[in-house]
């Protein structure tokens, strides 16, 4: 999740908004004065209405209409209890609904453009498993999307029919699980298994803030645990506890600069759009997505 | 640990600073407030596209701004605008759009000049390698299409690039057809480095620099619009086919928002020509008839490629949006307003499907209007991309009777073929006997 | 800890969020793009401004260009724009400047009532307390002023003020003469609470609302001020004393930079009517003869103060800036371009430097301009405050010689006066024995 | 001194500008976005030039005919080792004198407005002390611009000619002293007693943020010295060894206002334009200055 962090990073106060849309101009995302004083406001009022501990901006989903403008909440885990809300005049809020691994699968064969309108519907017919094959518990609000179909060769069709908001909270979560990134020291694991910000985190230095080894995925590690026990024993438990970006596969999906010598920019290659950014030596970091929604798969044709 | 390195790297950002400072002189007021300014108020039309979301902040803008009134005054340009902005791996590409001042253009030979890599294949041929002496292809390729010269077709505008507003500005070469035949082909990310070679398949003729100008050149052509009725052509220049330039229309009234606004986007027309198929806007035959030769060989030889081709045509400048074909079941054009709370002081903005990153405002009823790049070069697409597959291997010969081998004979055809000669046998017996028989009659 | 005085900071935040909110709704876009708004274009203005390092950021001004939008639909006005802020100790005012679509004007007795505090003394004599037996004064005080109407003077213009933009907007009562006399002689801070007292020497009639409406009277008749020659007075309106409306002038030709900048300052006027000692813009005679009375009586009693009152006068409107006084030998205002690097695209920028945060900028030749005052509503002075001494006690009776006391001799005086009346008795003593001698004789 | 701190409060870079301007614009402190291009520029090479630690704006001083922009630099010891620059274009940059007591209480005679053109000189006359009286060490640059006669009745007359930069100096000098006012922990007293940024503070909560008695004036104390030992003993040697706003003379020299709920501001009612900052919860703080440079010596009046 997150982006436009700050001092107490991944709270979206009156300062981080500024500095961080300052740090991510470069890459072409923007607000206009009338978004900031609409972002603003409502914000603190969708944080009030519910009792979230900070909120901060994702970023926006272009559509062919109209943008989604992205916001999460954050309760008290700031690692596990996030939220996420769109809206379409940075105004209103709605929840998106949450993430599931059958939909984001499904998700992921959608490469039409958003159009802005959430009731808009894709209809995605895929194969699914063998009749014979046990069926993963689905929840209902799932399974109601999902229709299956015996061909007469006996193979299955799954027939799921989306919503636009459904499949905008899938790539949200899809975007947040390759590109909410954060840089070494700025969040640490206690003693007792939680992941909290460092207090003492004060930046990276300006040569190791453009290289992407010194950056961690904010996400359950899924590399990490795979990794040989010799290469583990070397990590810090405490601060080295998350994916490093230079694991990541396909390897290049990063393209990394020092913009201007004073503030590093990652720009996914993955996920044209999103935007990594880290001012050496302070404790400014963040991410943000501007773009379509829809990964690049042709990574490695491109470079 | 990397003190040095985080040395070196404020290093550079005082250096940068020190570079950019330059820009920042002041300037005189021009005593004729109406005097024709070389760089258009970069400024305000950034704050509308901001407006609408879109843009690198406001103080790169007004560096950038700066940089081109010292590229207009370091050339002999007539006119100079903010194109746009290329995201690269290791640096990103500002780019400025000019035009030379009358009179003042350069030469064309200069403009050839920088693109020496065009054909690699002839400096492998005279090298001293040890395959040097086996036998040559005696295969000519067809001579690659000629590069419209500065002032017409792709060419039309020449492009400066730098990577941050103060370097100096390095000026692309003129676009080729065969790169941006080849470059429609590719999906490349750029690397900030001009001299970078471009791997791919089909091989790109040229390095970044031509890559980098082929994908201006058909964003150029794709996303550049202005309101329609605010140009026209010039009526006394009435040749219908070649039309690429064209006067501001004085009766031109303006339009509303609304008109602005409509889905069909009627109320906004193409800006720069078309490129065709070939990679040229004006349409050139690859192989003009070569009438000293005897027409019957050629008829023969050249019978499936270049017989009679079929111009190429693509929509006319100056043709509205409307008819631009739909991206994946989707309008090719989004048109909004920058602001639904304020929308009577707001600006119309378009932005390309096609290319996403490609906006266009219109402000005062379209009489103001501007144009903008800001992304990473690359034409949107619903399918994954799938590199061309290799072309058929070439005919050297002409299909003809008396050089085609004939198909062995299938077993059934033998048998056949064994029997009617067993049968032609057993007739000329036959006969025989008859003959015999005749004698003994 | 302050835990609970924190939450209550954090639901206060909430809580103006959500009365924000209301103001961020959509608006449809006018048919006709040319219909007339009744709340400028405040975010283009206030960018110029901005250029000049005049604002309050970008944020608070879209939304008090919101609020404006809400003022203008809540009440029936003509025309709303966003005079300035003025800084208070504990909350700030926004300041709106607005004009009744005519015929919807509010009625004279509306606007009396909110001023109820104007004459304290006249309550205090009415009171119980033990000191009402006292002889009463037998001084009456001459009748206040008449407040100028909404409409004319100084109450051409009304005015509203919130702290925030979105809560709701207060309409300040009309501006008094005898509060605009008293506010020039006092300084005081802002408490921003309207309904606070205002303690002062000499005291104010009136509460912060008259204080604060004094103040924008003074600056506004001060510091509005527009392009020369884009204004005219109507040819058909030919009293040449009291004209306080105009209109534009289809003439106007533009200005260029240059003329706008001239430190002359030739090229721009005043725009509000100027604000006359007596703390009107109209002169009336405070104390008009009265024709029933005695005119011998009068003559003696009203010699130094009211007697043949010379008219006050003050320059007209739409005077050049030129002619305004020096403020502690600097020029009265500053012109200057808002950019230094972008001449040609800039606008200009005048200061006033004796209300210190009151600007005016001109646009398009000075085709478009605004004024905005961001301050605490302070004159600037050079010399240190000093309060006005009381004034001097006042004659009971007119110096005449029938009541004035005899200065008491002097010893030279009465040594002067026995040696004459020596004198004189010896004269007589002599004469006496002169009478004796004829007597005698 | 300084202004525009932030995370690592009191440093100048891309992220704390955005974010100090945008807390100080409602107090109608704001740059242009050409202003805040050039700064960014001219102040890294100044940085750089001078070798200071960090740089910072400090704001503006309004001239009849030109701005004066002023920075400072800081040197390893942000406590002691400050100098003010002063600009009129926000590119090129001239150090300011360096600030001297007779100079001080000769130039706060001085009532009228600065120009802009630092070469406009000044005189003042004022009486000096008794030839009889010692005179204090003056350095030869202050001693130059004095000059002393001795008039009939044997008092004796001082006559100082300052060109306008040596005013502008005594003006930062003198707003500093009394409008650079940093939070309760932001700095701390080390044992060796060296004056050094907290790295733990996190800023005050929204109510304290608003209170007076909650900021200390960053310089070396005046008032706190001259305090009865029994009230001394009560402070935190390593957090209360500054003065308090709540001392200040006379008493009502602030207007607090905690702005929107979300950041405290006060403005010194003293120099009118001098302008403290803070986001509370957060370690964004500051001061700004925007004004004519001259004190509101009518303050016993106007409250």
């Amino acid at each position: 999740p997150l982006s436009l962090s700050l001092y107490s990073p991944w709270k979206m106060n009156l300062a981080s908004l500024s500095a961080s849309l300052d740090a991510v101009a470069s890459s072409g995302f923007v607000l206009s004065a009338e978004q900031r004083s609409c972002l603003r406001t409502s914000l603190v009022s969708l944080q009030n209405a519910e009792k979230f501990v900070s909120v901060r901006l994702w970023g926006k989903i272009i559509g062919t209409t109209h943008d989604y403008f992205i916001a999460q909440g954050v309760g008290q885990d700031s690692f596990n209890d996030v939220k996420s809300f769109y809206s379409l005049d940075c105004i209103t809020w709605a929840q998106l609904p949450i993430s599931h691994p059958l939909l984001a699968a499904t998700c992921a064969r959608i490469k039409s453009r958003f159009t802005g309108d959430p009731a808009t519907e894709s209809v995605v017919t895929e194969p699914g498993p063998a009749e014979s094959e046990a069926r993963p518990d689905v929840p209902p609000e799932v399974a109601r999307l999902r229709s299956e179909k015996t061909n007469d060769d006996n193979t299955v069709t799954v027939t799921t029919t989306l919503t636009e908001d459904r499949r905008l909270a899938e790539a949200v979560a899809a975007i947040d699980h390759d590109v909410c990134v954060v840089p070494r020291g700025a969040f640490k694991m206690t003693p007792n298994n939680r992941v909290e910000q460092s207090k003492t985190f004060s930046g990276l230095g300006s040569f190791d803030a453009g290289q992407i080894e010194n950056y961690f995925h904010f996400r359950k590690p899924e590399v990490l645990p795979n990794k040989p026990a010799a290469e583990r024993v070397k990590l810090d438990p405490t601060l080295e506890f998350l994916d490093s970006l230079a694991d990541d596969v396909p390897t290049q999906s990063w393209s990394a600069q020092l913009e201007r010598g004073e503030v590093a920019i990652l720009r996914s290659l993955v996920w044209p759009g999103g935007v990594v950014f880290h001012v050496p030596s302070t404790r400014l970091f963040g991410n943000v997505y501007v773009g379509l929604g829809t990964k690049n798969d042709d990574l490695a044709f491109m470079l | 640990n990397d003190f040095i390195q985080d040395k070196e790297a404020v290093a550079e950002k005082a250096k940068l600073a020190q570079t950019q400072s330059q820009l920042f002189k002041k300037q005189q007021l021009d005593d004729d407030d109406e005097a024709e300014q070389p760089v258009p108020d970069v400024m305000t039309l950034a704050r509308h596209f901001e407006d609408a979301g879109v843009g690198v902040g406001q103080e790169e803008t007004f560096r950038i701004s700066l940089a081109l009134r010292q590229l207009a005054e370091a050339k002999p340009l007539k006119s100079v605008r903010f194109w746009g902005k290329l995201f690269g791996l290791r640096k990103n590409y500002i780019v400025a759009e000019a035009e030379y001042r009358e009179g003042e253009e350069p030469q064309p030979e200069d403009e050839e000049e920088p693109a020496p890599s065009e054909t690699p294949e002839q400096t492998e041929e005279e090298s001293d390698d040890p395959t040097a002496n086996v036998p040559k292809s005696q295969y000519k390729p067809l001579p690659p299409l000629p590069v419209e010269e500065y002032g017409s077709g792709v060419n039309k505008k020449v492009y400066f690039v730098c990577h941050e507003p103060g370097e100096e500005w390095v000026g692309l070469p003129n676009a080729k057809p065969a790169a941006i035949v080849v470059a429609r082909q590719i999906k490349k990310f750029l690397t900030g480095d001009l001299s970078a070679p471009v791997v791919s398949f089909p091989p790109f003729p040229g390095n970044e620099a031509d890559y980098v100008r082929a994908q201006i050149a058909r964003i150029t052509a794709t996303t550049t619009i202005s309101p329609a009725g605010l140009y026209t052509f010039d009526e006394e220049d009435d040749e219908e086919e070649e039309r690429d330039t064209f006067i501001e229309d004085e009766e031109y009234e303006g339009k509303s928002k609304a008109e602005l606004l409509d889905p069909s986007l009627a109320g906004w027309a193409h800006h720069s020509s078309y490129i065709l198929p070939q990679g040229r806007c004006k349409w050139l035959n690859p192989a003009p008839p070569k009438e000293d030769e005897d027409e019957d060989d050629e008829d023969d030889e050249d019978e499936d490629e270049e017989e009679e081709v079929e111009p190429e045509t693509g929509p006319p400048l100056l043709s509205p949006l409307q008819n631009d074909e739909p991206v994946d079941n989707q309008p090719a054009w989004s048109a909004r307003l920058t602001s639904e709370t304020s929308p009577n002081y707001a600006a119309v903005v378009v932005s390309s499907n096609l290319w996403p990153g490609a906006h266009a405002i219109a402000l005062q009823e379209g009489k103001q209007f501007a144009n903008i790049y800001i992304g990473w070069g690359h034409k949107a697409q619903a399918q994954p991309y799938s590199p061309p597959l290799p072309p058929a291997p070439q005919q050297e010969f002409p299909n003809s009777e008396e050089i085609t081998e004939a198909a062995d004979p299938t077993r059934e055809e033998e048998i056949a073929y064994e029997e009617a000669m067993k049968e032609a046998e057993e007739d000329a017996e036959q006969e025989e006997e008859d003959d015999d028989d005749d004698d003994d009659e």
